[in-house]
Order: C-alpha cells, then structure tokens, then sequence
C-alpha cells in the first residue's frame, strides 16, 4: 500500500525530460519532490508562471510571487511570468505535457468528478475544468475509496462532472492504472504488498486484468 | 494623454450603484487594494464583480462582502470565506462560479473586441447548460467547444507595480495575472499603480498594457500586499 | 480648391486633444504635419506601436522601427511597442479614436472601396478592412473625383468593398461632408473659392446642402 | 528543456515539401533571414506560407519566390514585387489576400487552442463569401462578426532580438508584430535570435514568449535587416 508520498513518487516516474508539467493541489504537489535525477520538467503555474521553484527561504517570501495554490514560491533561471489568458491559452492549445491532479471520483472512461457535492458549499473549479479540458495527457492522484469505504473508480462518476473522457491514468494507494475508453481501469502494477483480488474488491468501475501485474517499485 | 487622477477617491467618484466591476489579482496577489478601500469608503452598493476570487474575510472583496456592497460575484473559487459562505447559503449573494481560463478569456476577448470565444473547458459538465456546443477540427484533432460570450463590464480595475501618466504598465512577477487581460476589457480601466513615472521612463519595448487601453491611473499608497498562503523551507 | 496638404490641414482640425489616431498612406500621413498647438494626439501604428514619432534623422534609422507604411521612424516619449494581434484588438475594441484613410469610392451610406480594382493586379487590403469594421470614427481623404472625371462619392460602390456603413466623414479638395445613412453625403464646408454648384456637379451620390454652406477656413 | 540547434539548416532540416509554413515579419521588419536563407538551400518546395507580407524581388520571402519554392501566400498585402505579380498571372503561385487583423488573429487563436474566431473585419465584402456569419450584441451594440478558423501550420518560423536557451523571448521594437503571435501556433516553432544567452540571463517579467511555445532556437547571424523604406529628415 502506498502512502502519499508513494502516490507522488509513482507519478513521478512517469516525467520524461523537458515535459511541461502542471500539477494541481494536494498529492499533485508531492511529485515534485520526486522528480527523477536527470530529468528536467517545468513546472506551470496556472496563475501565470513557468518554471516554479521550491518554497522561499524563511523571510524571502515575495507577495507578487505565489503559485496557483496562493503559496509564496520562488523563480529558478529561466522563469518566465505570463498573464491568466496567455497561461490558459498555453494549457488549451495543449502546450502542457501533463497535468497531474486530485479527484474525488473517475469513471471508467475517463471522466472527472473533482469540483462540487451537491449540498454542500462549493468553493469553485479554479482551473481544473479548463486543464482537464485540454491537457494532452491527465494522470489522476487520489484515494482508491472515500471516507465512507466506496470505489472512486466508477462506472459513472455520480457526481457532478469537471470534465468527460479526458483522465488517461490513475494511481492510487493501491495501484496504477490506465484508462482505455471502451474497456475500463487496465491495472498496470499494484502497488507493494497488495494484491490484485484487493483491487478488485476496491474497485466498482470495470477492472481489466491482463497477465501478470507486477508490483511496483518506487 | 495625461490620464492622472488624484487618488482612488477620485478614480471611483462614479462608479454607480449597481456597476458591473472587473477586479484584477489572483488571491491577494496584485489586488487593487486602494480602490476597493475607496469602494468600500464611497459604500457603493448592489456591485456585480467579475474577480478571480472574492479575498479572505477581512481583506481585499471580502471586505466589500462585509460592508455587504457585492450583489453577485462571478468567480473561479471563492476560497475559505465564512461571511462569503453565509451570503450565499442565506440567498443574499449570487455567485456565478465559471472555469478559471473561461473567466481570463472572456475578459481578453473583451479587450480585443471579440464578441464571443470558443473553449473547451466545460463540455460535457452543467457548465455547459444553456451554452452553445459545437465541433471543430483543429490542427488534425476533432473536439467540442461552448461559445462563451465576452464580458460587458463598467470598469476594470487594476493593479500594476509601474506606470507612466499615458497609462503605459508593466506589471510584477505573478502579480500580472487577471490584472492583464482586464485591463482594457472594460468602458473605463482604472489602473493604481505602486511607482507612477513621467512618459519615456518606462521601456517601450517591456510594456504590459499600452496606456490607450487605461483611462485613469493613481499612484496608490500603503500597500499591505499580505500573503495567503505563507510556505517556506528552512535554510540547510 | 485645396490641395493635399490642404485637405491634411482641415482634417487635423477636427483632432481632439487626447485622441489615438491611426493614419492611413498617403494624405492622411501629412494630417501628422497640421496637428494644432495645444491638441495632444497619440499615432497608432498598427504593425505594433502607439506613440508614433517624426522620421529619423539622417544616420539614424533603424531596421526595427517602422510604420505601417514600412517608412523609418522615431519613438517619442511614452511610446509602446506591441504585437499584432493586440494592436487589432484594441483596433477592433474601438479603442482607436479616429481612423482617416484614403479610398477609390465611399458611397452614400457610408460603404467604402479602396483595396481591390478589378482586373487589376490586387497588392491586398493590408490593415484597412479590420480599421474600417471597427473604428468608432473614420474620415476618408481622397480627391473628389478620379483621373477620368468621375465622381468617388456614389450612391453605391461600383469596385468590392472595403467595408459597409462605416465612413462618418469625407474631405475632398471640394468641401467637407458628413455621411448620414439614409440621408447622403452632407455638405459642411466649402473649400475656399469653391461653389455649392460646383460640389453638386462633382458628386454623383445624394447630395444634402441645407441652408448656408460656409467656406472653410484653414 | 535546452531546445538549441545549431543553426537554420538544422532547425529545418526536416520541413518537407508541401509544408504549411508562418514566417514572423512585418514587410522585412523581423523576418527570420537566417531561416528563409536555410529554406532556400535545402530546396523544399510546394510551401503554403502565411506571412503578412511576400518579401521584396530580392529579399525576404521574395526570394523563395525566385526559387520558385511557394505554392500558396496567405498574406494581406503583397506590396511591390515583380516575379509574385508575374507567378500570380501566370496562374504557378495561389495567393489567399486575408485582413490583416484577421491573420494576426488567426495565428493568435491557433496559439491559444481557439478552434476559430468572431471578426467584424470583412462583413459585407467578398471576404465574407462562404464564411458564417453573426449577429452579436457586445457592450450594448450590435454588429455583425465572420467566423474565421484558425491556422493549422506545420511550423512558425519567428526572429527575436534575444532568446534563451530554453526558448523564451524578447523582440525589439516594431520588430515584434506577427513573429508573437505566431510563436507557439503551429505544431512546431523554430525561433531564430540575434542573441542567444543561458537562461536566466533575461529578466522573466520582460519576456514575451515563454519557451513552452518554442521547440528550436538558434544563434542567427549576419542579419542584413534591409530597410524597404528609407524616410528621414535634415537635422535643422
């Protein structure tokens, strides 16, 4: 089983050098603690930055330099600022290699629930609907189940859609998975120590076994 | 030329009741912090703000939600706000919440001219209930678009770290933002700017906004810039 | 009768202070010439620049900055340089105060033809097509008649259009007219020495003289 | 991340015949000589440019046009050029005479992922035959706007004053018109730059393309930037 960190690193091993990466709030963030040694990404900051350094030293923190997720960040050589619509321009005409976010339910054919409960108070997509939009290649870092023991791996997403047959890969704390619209979750690796019959009981969407499923390794 | 006013008093002095108000930043970054005090002092009411997002509970638009002056908001996430949170649930406030590039390309398309745009953020989700739909092929791809229209605002109001008296700006690091394609989106742009310079002190060739798209620019006082989300490392 | 520095100088007559100005080649070009004392405008140039200078002197001309016109310039204090898809946004934003520009013919309602002869080898509309589509305000300059004795203000274009309903103003070496939709070319002024007759036997659109038509005084 | 090549014959080393091409430049301001030189070596024919103009007989784009290289110009204003005319009436060279608002926009929406665009430019003349068209109300009036699509290029060919090795850019001046909007719209861009430094060696609030848009650059050299019209006036 992995942890968050697992989570993240996982994802991590999926950068290739020079990818344009977005990453969104949550797990998403981890992976860039991760980032294989020779691989060199940039990171997009929707608010209208590439190339997002670590946090600020203590008492370094510049108000006019924050990330989307409204943390105080840092420049590395090579940062470029931009404003909001030249950034969505970048992530709509599919500039941005990868985006990697959070979901509270993904359906089996790619479909993203991130954005809203009914009945209780929503607090807005941000930028998620216009990256799950447009992004060329989406991987989804999330809890296989919610707080209440259910899949997050659906037939259909059963709440409101931030975007449709968009979400390529998903990893959880028990496996990677890709998305293959027509044919469901195709388990890729389990994640250490778990087996697939756990999947299976975890996952309600349609499963996909093929052959052997090695485990991971992080 | 010479677009000056005195102060974010007189910059706002008719904006009216009921005013439809685009407001540059994103969180509090690069907020226009003078103006809305001067909004908030002029107590002007029944305001529709078009902002990325609607502050913290004690600064930046939540302090207009406070003195209850915002009727709707038109937003991208509206973040940790209780008071924001109570006007809504109580029927008191009307939030239109639209995808963030949505938001930034409506305010662009504004500023150039375009009636309307073609997006793809939102198709297949409520989004798009009562929007347009249609598919186009683009560089080799097949994919649906919502038309979505242009934003008709009053005033844009941004702010910007350096300008000069032909309203030419130039914004900070990720202080530029929505305060880009806003300015300009609207009738009447006001700008508030942190260094106010003479024409010819600016570079031509680093200009953000050209000044035909700003009508009235401030040099404004007192800057608190605060930070949301503090996060730092330590030193090794 | 004016000639073209003339008809430059009663158009820059009707310049306000703080006005963006986009001048087309040609006569409207010498309107920069006749700007009155005390009337601050801005040139747009619509390759990408506000706050268009005189020419160089001598041994000082760059490659870099040009006009529309592809002449060597200068930048003036407050100058900025920009893009050319922005500097048709605030074309088409109507941000451009006035716009004045040549033509082959404007007609009676306001349509404009001054890009394309038939038959003729055809160089391209360049900028003007987007100018006239959105300026809030246009002024043609152009002389009264052709090289073949003919009138250029028609009931109707007989060449393709440039544009429909968009002229406001017309200045020949004749007089000066207003464009009123449904009601035709109104006379203004007269050019010094020039007769209401004189008008009238040149225009072949519908003419509207009413009451007494003063000579201009430039 | 590091996108340098050598130089224009290895940025271009595999655009092959028939290629939809965008060449940066207003007239010969901030044309990318050193690509249209490589272009020219290597002989690749059949070449649909979209350039907004076509060069000059012996310089620019007019010299692929000597070569015979162009099949299609999609521009908006040819100017003076002797052997486009003499191509043109010979029925060997196609030419698509679009408004020039139009192509900057049509390269910009392509940069922005915009399937297509509302223009006012062209209503009611025959560059509206067999386009849509509509009626918006945009700020309380009501125009009629064409949809135009788009470009769908192989390759943006763009000149900047400076450029990193990551690809990020800064024109100079006048020189910056279609070479923007083009960089980044088409599936590949190649950026050639009279200054090419280490990255962090430009300020990143003064830049104009950010890399993301660009997938080549190199160091050009020998730029000759022929002036087509020389005006100046006497010292007094």
């Amino acid at each position: 089983m992995l942890d968050k960190n697992g989570i993240a690193k996982r994802i991590a091993q999926e950068l290739r050098d020079g990818y344009y990466v977005n990453l969104g709030i949550g797990i998403p963030t981890l992976v860039a603690n991760f980032i294989p040694a020779g691989v060199n990404v940039m990171l997009q900051s929707e608010n209208g930055m590439l190339g997002m350094g670590p946090f600020p030293f203590e008492g370094e923190e510049d108000p006019d330099l924050i990330n989307a997720g409204k943390q105080t960040i840092t420049e590395i050589p090579g940062t470029a600022y931009f404003d909001s619509a030249l950034s969505f321009g970048m992530i709509r005409a599919g500039k941005v290699d990868l985006t990697i976010l959070g979901a509270m339910e993904v359906s089996e054919d790619g479909d993203i629930a991130n954005w809203k409960i009914p009945g209780k108070m929503v607090k807005g997509m941000g930028g998620a609907m216009d990256l799950v939009a447009a992004a060329k290649n989406i991987i989804v870092a999330m809890q296989h189940v919610n707080k209440a023991g259910e899949s997050k791996l659906l037939p259909k997403c059963s709440l409101p859609l931030t975007g449709v047959r968009c979400v390529k890969k998903v990893v959880t704390e028990l496996g990677m998975f890709d998305i293959v619209p027509g044919k469901g979750f195709v388990l890729l690796e389990r994640a250490p120590g778990v087996s697939v019959e756990q999947i299976k009981n975890a996952t309600a969407g349609k499963l996909v076994v093929e052959g052997d499923i090695p485990e991971m390794s992080i | 030329m010479n677009k000056v006013v005195a102060d974010a008093a007189e910059a706002v002095k008719d904006i009216n009741d009921g005013a439809v108000i685009m407001l540059g930043g994103f969180g509090l970054c690069g907020i226009p912090e003078n103006s809305i005090s001067a909004l908030i002092k002029k107590g002007v009411k029944n305001l529709t703000c078009i902002s990325n997002n609607a502050g913290v509970d004690d600064f930046g638009i939540g302090l207009m939600l406070q003195t209850r002056q915002v009727k709707k908001m038109i937003s991208s996430y509206v973040g940790e706000n209780a008071e924001f949170e109570r006007q809504l649930l109580s029927g008191e406030l009307e939030v239109d919440l639209i995808p963030q590039g949505t938001l930034a390309t409506r305010c662009m398309a504004a500023k150039y001219g375009m009636p309307a745009v073609w997006v793809r953020a939102g198709f297949g989700t409520e989004i798009q209930n009562g929007k347009e739909a249609r598919e186009f092929v683009f560089q080799g791809e097949k994919n649906n678009y919502l038309l979505e229209e242009a934003f008709s605002a009053d005033y844009s109001i941004v702010k910007a770290w350096k300008g000069d008296k032909f309203g030419n700006l130039i914004f900070r690091k990720t202080a530029r933002n929505f305060n880009d394609p806003m300015a300009g989106a609207a009738k009447i742009t006001i700008a508030e700017v942190e260094e106010l310079v003479e024409p010819g002190e600016l570079d031509p060739n680093q200009i953000h906004i050209p000044g035909i798209f700003v009508q009235r620019i401030f040099q404004g006082k007192s800057y608190e810039k605060r930070i949301e989300q503090r996060t730092t490392r330590k030193r090794a």
